[in-house]
């Protein structure tokens, strides 16, 4: 006789229903997102060296001290659900490796104090705390914030604000962006003439294309840039692993770069001196912070839309909005300034998507 | 400046809310549905519309040539009060459905259509430009208000400090939107004109 | 009570938009400071004098901080009358500080004006046009624009130190060394609101607070 | 056949139904000892009928349906009255419940039973005997079956639709019993036809069964009986009776389904056979013994007032050691404190949980990932009404449509954060109710 309730067995459990749970769960998701940007993030610092970890090491630490200012005392203790390093992580990687040390700290810390702790902690913010750290230090240190740290090229800015002023002086020639660079004299690596050399040599020769000069480089992320923005195929692959593992939902970051990219073409040749349908897509995509916004900042759930077809909405929104502010803002390369301005769009996307967040919207009955 | 440079700047750059802080009303701050925040961005608009006019005349005909423009600010005011309130009258005449959307004898509202109404005018803005930058100043007001106040049905269930809960949070809140919103700058409006 | 003490620490707090937005040095948080305080007197001591010779409208208004404008009812006229008042006595002090510093003057733009419809001033006005003594009223005044002024200088004060680095008054630029990389984006509306927020949150703290106090010296 | 353009709703639970399909049902032992509920059904108590030393028989009236909404109570086997206490049911209600040992001679069972026609009787006669034999909707309403298919004269509905789709993961009763016995099926399906004057009859079963459909085709044919078979998503809970409906007839769940036609359960369709066929009382049922902890988990045929623990004797004892008793299904059974609790008309399943799976889980904050939203099959925001209860506005949770939920504990389930939606829902109806704060 194997009754538990006379065989003396530990009691029964009385939980509430339902008894079963799916197998995804919230704890470790930050860790992952954390691990799978570590590549971009190694790639940045092989690049600009030791300036670049002290940036990043500054904006991690400062983003830990806050969270355990702002918790600790009150007997919550958050850090090890990996969001504040993951802010901090972030922030980082959206900095120029030669910024002044104030930066990282100050972004870090208004980015868990004022945009995250203030609303309460970890899911209530409405803005996500990286975007919003970032943003201020883009508004507050202007100046720093384009302090680059020159590749063994020569490059000292990045080609995105290169392309900008070349354009602003007039220089616009025919061609496309990269066009543009190299007849502003934009210095390229060695590794990138070698390998444009052998493709154009040997691959394409035939057929009577070429890849312009400079192509090897924006693609493989040997351009100045944010510390952990430069090399696209690490941030693709971190990506990848991301959605792999359910981790990121990929109907953001898919309408985000697809919109972002139409318009590009569509729209962005006149700014680049030429013609409509001419602009420079991929280009644009694999410049500037892009690809870490769209997959790293835009897919945090707490501030994106509940639902499905909110989220195709706050993607399109946000690539158009990269869009306006790219090719005419001038805060940065736009894309921390659209996220934040996409944050401010989701409650009302949830409200128009789901009709039940306001009581003057909440659906009738049946 | 054109038509489009004028509603830029009223609706996105010199946003009434964001970049001048005016038109968040005292007991609740943000309004508490979206139904309320396009009715005061309506009566904004309305208001700030008839008053740029009503301003612009009282410039140019009266205060103007006879020397009093140090009497600009009690005119203004009587001048938008005095609309607001006949706004009212008329809307109870004519249209008592739309009353309780509509918010016209309202502190926030007001005060809203004063900035709106001295920018105007100090810009020295035609009649026609005013009236334009009167329907700009509404539309980014409707905007925005409900931007907030979407944001502050999401707060309204969470958790927040109770020291910060409500005003405080919709400020602090409304902060960080104008910190996006600065995104809309002076060289912003320059580039979209311009190319 | 508590409710009460809520809704005034509200109005107070949305007053000081327009002024902290236009205050990014000390001196332009002191010029806007002694506008506000200049009119709220001025009304404290006219007003109930007015209020002798016009029609006693005694009955308390309706909806009070919401409402600058009549609606209807006995003390539409009496509230029309203080909107006459508030936007004589901001002119006067417009024409003022013109004089005495143009440059501030300039500086400060629509925000003098919009004196005439703060909240504060409004707000007030109800409490004061309709109870108490005109020495009563006269306190109260006082109470508010010290309360007003205070505010108001320390969040120009931290926006100033934090968002430029520098402490003015008048010509006087004080720097402040250790902020050799200012936040400047405190300087702007953004920052005005955020401290703000601050503001009102610890002002609700210190009530709740006073108030337990309150509660445990009463016993 | 197969439907389309139905909201994707509802959660896909990992399939622990450890019972294979197909297997079929077996017998439990008659219980030594029946503790028969006077609470079986919605509605007030049955009126007891015996005191304690009565004999009764096995299929005799024991509690007397107490107004329209109950449903009489039988004794499910013959023998000697002990006592009639007051229990604690599964769920937390309370109900007197007979007694009975183990006695005497069974009428019914082991004994030829002639069938009976039944198609000369006139609907009311049908529906007396439905009423009679204690029938109530096996598909978890618990509604007193004879309610449901009483029609006003001359106001036929225009669909009855059997519903054969799993209404719980793991439960696999239903499903065994088509298998075993699709022939009365189809024939109860004609009886509920000619009650409610249908005129269209459709069996639903879910996409995971659809090896079923050849058999019913085959027996509707043989029967001359006509009848659409309509294949829903195998998602939990496409087997709730508006979601059935809104799978038929096309249009997305809304609106009071009733009003629109019946649906009635195929466990419940069984019962309507054996009571208008065969004259027997709803003293019997079919239900899973299933979960991690029994050893060899089937589903059985059992009489009501077999006490839980016996069942999983039957199944060869646990395997390993039970952390958790769940009589109903996993989704939205209710764990009970002791075996020592009875089967009644409604229990479709008892789940063993073993310690590994009823392991009890943490919950984290709330991070928005709208895997709440996107499961709730009545297209409600969950975190919201759940944020909003816990704040105490369960009446403005009411107005953003709490009123919905069925606590079908979608939501819960696809929580990745454990948060307990279904608890926090149920306590705001509560709340709401009672206009109170939480």
């Amino acid at each position: 006789m194997s009754d538990p309730a006379q065989g003396g067995q530990a009691r029964l459990l009385l939980s509430p229903a339902p008894h079963i749970k799916a197998a995804s769960s919230t704890v470790g998701l930050a860790w992952l997102v954390v691990a799978s940007l570590l590549p971009a993030l190694a790639w940045g610092i092989a690049l600009f060296g030791i300036a670049a970890v002290r940036v990043c090491a500054v904006g991690l630490a400062a983003a830990v001290a806050a969270e355990a200012l702002t918790t600790v005392p009150f007997k919550r203790f958050t850090l090890g659900d990996g969001s504040a390093v993951l802010t901090g992580l972030i922030v980082g990687m959206f900095l120029p490796a030669g910024v002044s040390l104030v930066v990282p700290a100050a972004a870090s810390f208004f980015a868990i104090v004022v945009v995250k702790q203030t609303f309460g902690g970890l899911g209530r913010n409405w803005m996500n705390p990286a975007v919003g750290g970032v943003l201020f230090a883009l508004l507050s240190w202007n100046a720093s914030m384009a302090r680059w740290i020159p590749l063994a090229s020569g490059a000292a800015v990045p080609p995105l604000d290169a392309l900008r002023s070349a354009l602003a002086a007039g220089r616009s020639v025919p061609g496309g962006p990269l066009a543009v660079l190299n007849a502003a004299g934009y210095p390229f690596s060695g590794a990138d003439a070698s390998v444009l050399g052998w493709i154009n040599g040997h691959l394409l020769g035939f057929l009577h294309v070429g890849l312009p000069t400079g192509a090897f480089d924006v693609v493989s992320g040997m351009v100045v840039g944010p510390i952990g923005a430069v090399s696209a195929p690490l941030l693709l692959a971190g990506a990848a692993f991301l959605l792999a593992r359910g981790v990121i939902r990929w109907e953001i970051p898919v309408a985000y770069l697809a919109v972002f990219a139409v318009l590009a073409f569509a729209l962005g040749g006149p700014a680049t001196g030429r013609g409509w349908l001419t602009g420079e897509a991929l280009f644009q995509l694999l410049s500037g912070t892009l690809l870490l916004g769209a997959f790293f900042a835009a897919t945090d759930p707490v501030t994106s839309p509940l639902s499905r077809a909110g989220r195709w909405a706050y993607g399109t929104a946000l690539g158009i909005l990269t869009f306006v502010m790219r090719y005419f803002g001038s805060v940065g390369d736009g894309v921390v300034v659209s996220l934040a301005l996409g944050n401010a769009l989701v409650p009302l996307i949830d409200i128009a998507a789901l009709g039940a967040l306001a009581p003057s919207h909440a659906r009738k009955a049946g | 400046m054109s038509i489009a440079a004028i509603l830029v700047t009223f609706a996105l750059v010199d946003n009434v809310v964001l970049s001048l802080l005016l038109g968040v009303n005292p007991p609740q701050g943000v309004p508490g549905s979206l139904r309320r925040a396009l009715g005061l961005g309506a009566s904004l608009a309305t208001l700030a519309c008839l008053a740029s006019l009503g301003a612009w005349g009282a410039d140019t005909m009266a205060l103007v040539p006879l020397g009093l423009d140090f009497l600009r600010t009690p005119v203004y005011v009587f001048l938008i009060a005095g609309l607001a309130w006949l706004l009212r009258k008329a809307l109870q005449r004519f249209a008592p459905r739309l009353l309780p959307s509509v918010s016209f004898p309202e502190a926030a509202v007001n005060a809203a259509a004063l900035g709106v109404v001295l920018i105007i005018r100090h810009g020295s803005y035609t009649a026609a430009e005013g009236l334009v930058a009167g329907l700009a100043a509404g539309l980014g007001y409707a905007l925005v208000m409900a931007v907030l106040s979407a944001i502050r049905l999401r707060l309204e269930v969470e958790q927040v400090p109770r020291a910060m809960r409500g005003l405080p949070l919709q400020l602090v809140s409304a902060g960080l939107l104008a910190f996006a919103f600065l995104a809309f700058d002076r060289a912003f409006l320059a580039r979209v004109l311009g190319g | 009570m508590s409710a009460n003490r809520e809704r005034r620490s509200a109005i107070l707090v949305l007053s000081l938009l327009p002024a902290a937005v236009a205050s990014t040095r000390v001196i332009d948080a002191l010029f806007m400071a002694a506008g506000v305080v200049f009119v709220l007197m001025a009304m404290s001591l006219v007003l109930p004098l007015a209020r002798r010779f016009g029609r006693a409208a005694s009955e308390p208004s309706e909806a009070s901080t919401g409402e600058t404008l009549p609606r209807e009812g006995s003390h539409a006229a009496s509230l029309w009358g203080a909107l006459l008042l508030s936007s004589c006595f901001t002119a006067i002090y417009e024409l003022v500080l013109n004089a005495v510093a143009p440059a501030e003057s300039s500086r400060l733009g629509i925000y003098v004006p919009l004196i005439a419809v703060s909240f504060l001033t409004m707000g007030r006005l109800d409490a004061l046009g309709v109870s108490g003594t005109a020495r009563r009223v006269a306190v109260e005044a006082m109470r508010a624009g010290a309360a007003f002024s205070g505010l108001l200088v320390a969040v120009t004060l931290v926006r100033e130190v934090l968002g430029a680095g520098s402490i003015t008054l008048g010509a006087a630029v004080g720097r402040a060394p250790f902020f050799r990389d200012p936040a400047r984006a405190l300087g702007l509306a953004g920052g005005a609101l955020i401290c703000l927020g601050y503001a009102a949150g610890a002002l609700r703290l210190g009530g709740r607070r006073g108030a337990a106090k309150r509660k445990e010296d009463q016993r | 056949m197969r439907t389309r353009g139905l909201p994707r709703a509802g959660v896909i639970p990992p399939d622990n139904s450890l019972v294979p399909r197909g297997l079929a049902i077996a017998n439990a032992a008659v219980p030594s000892i029946a503790v028969i509920p006077l609470l079986q059904h919605q509605g007030p108590p049955a009126l007891c009928l015996v005191r304690p030393g009565d004999h009764v028989r096995e299929g005799m009236l024991i509690g007397k349906a107490d107004g329209p909404l109950s449903a009489n109570v039988h004794s499910s086997i013959p023998g000697l009255v002990l006592e009639v206490p007051s229990i604690e049911l599964p769920g937390g209600t309370r109900s007197d419940a007979v007694v009975i040992e183990l006695g005497g001679e069974f009428d019914r069972s082991g004994k030829p039973r002639l069938t009976r026609s039944w198609e000369s009787l006139s609907r009311l006669d049908l529906l007396g005997r439905i009423q009679a034999a204690g029938i109530v909707g096996l598909g978890g309403s618990l509604i007193p079956t004879h309610l449901k298919l009483a029609t006003a004269p001359g106001a036929g509905v225009g669909l009855c639709v059997a519903n054969g789709v799993d209404s719980e993961p793991s439960l696999s009763a239903d499903d065994a019993l088509m298998r075993l016995k699709a022939v009365e099926i189809a024939e109860a399906m004609r009886m509920c036809g000619k009650l409610l004057v249908a005129q269209r009859l459709v069996l639903a079963i879910g996409e995971n069964q659809d090896d079923l459909v050849a058999s019913f085709e085959r027996i509707f044919r043989e029967k001359g009986v006509a009848c659409d078979i309509v294949v829903v998503p195998s998602r939990y809970p496409y087997g709730h009776e508006e979601l059935v409906m809104a799978s038929v007839d096309g249009s997305p769940a809304a609106g009071p389904h009733e009003s629109r036609g019946k649906v009635i359960n195929v466990a419940t369709l069984h019962a309507i056979y054996e009571a208008v066929a065969l004259d027997k009382p709803m003293i019997e049922r079919v239900l899973t013994v299933t979960g991690g902890a029994v050893a060899a988990p089937r589903n059985l045929k059992v009489r009501i007032g077999t006490l839980v623990g016996d069942l999983f004797e039957e199944c060869g004892g646990f395997s390993r050691p039970p952390a958790k008793i769940v009589v109903g299904g996993p989704m939205r059974g209710s764990a009970v404190p002791s075996p020592d609790t009875p089967v009644t008309k409604g229990t479709a399943g008892v789940v063993a949980f073993s310690r590994a799976e009823a392991r009890p889980r943490v919950a984290y904050p709330c991070i928005r990932c709208g895997n709440c939203v996107e499961a709730c099959p009545w297209g409600l925001v969950p975190m919201r009404l759940h944020k909003l209860v816990q704040q105490g506005e369960a009446d403005r949770a009411m107005e953003e449509g709490l009123a919905r939920c069925t606590e079908c504990g979608c939501c819960a389930f696809a929580c990745p954060s454990n948060i307990p939606l279904v608890v926090s829902l149920r306590e705001g109806k509560k709340a709401a109710g009672r206009g109170a704060h939480v």
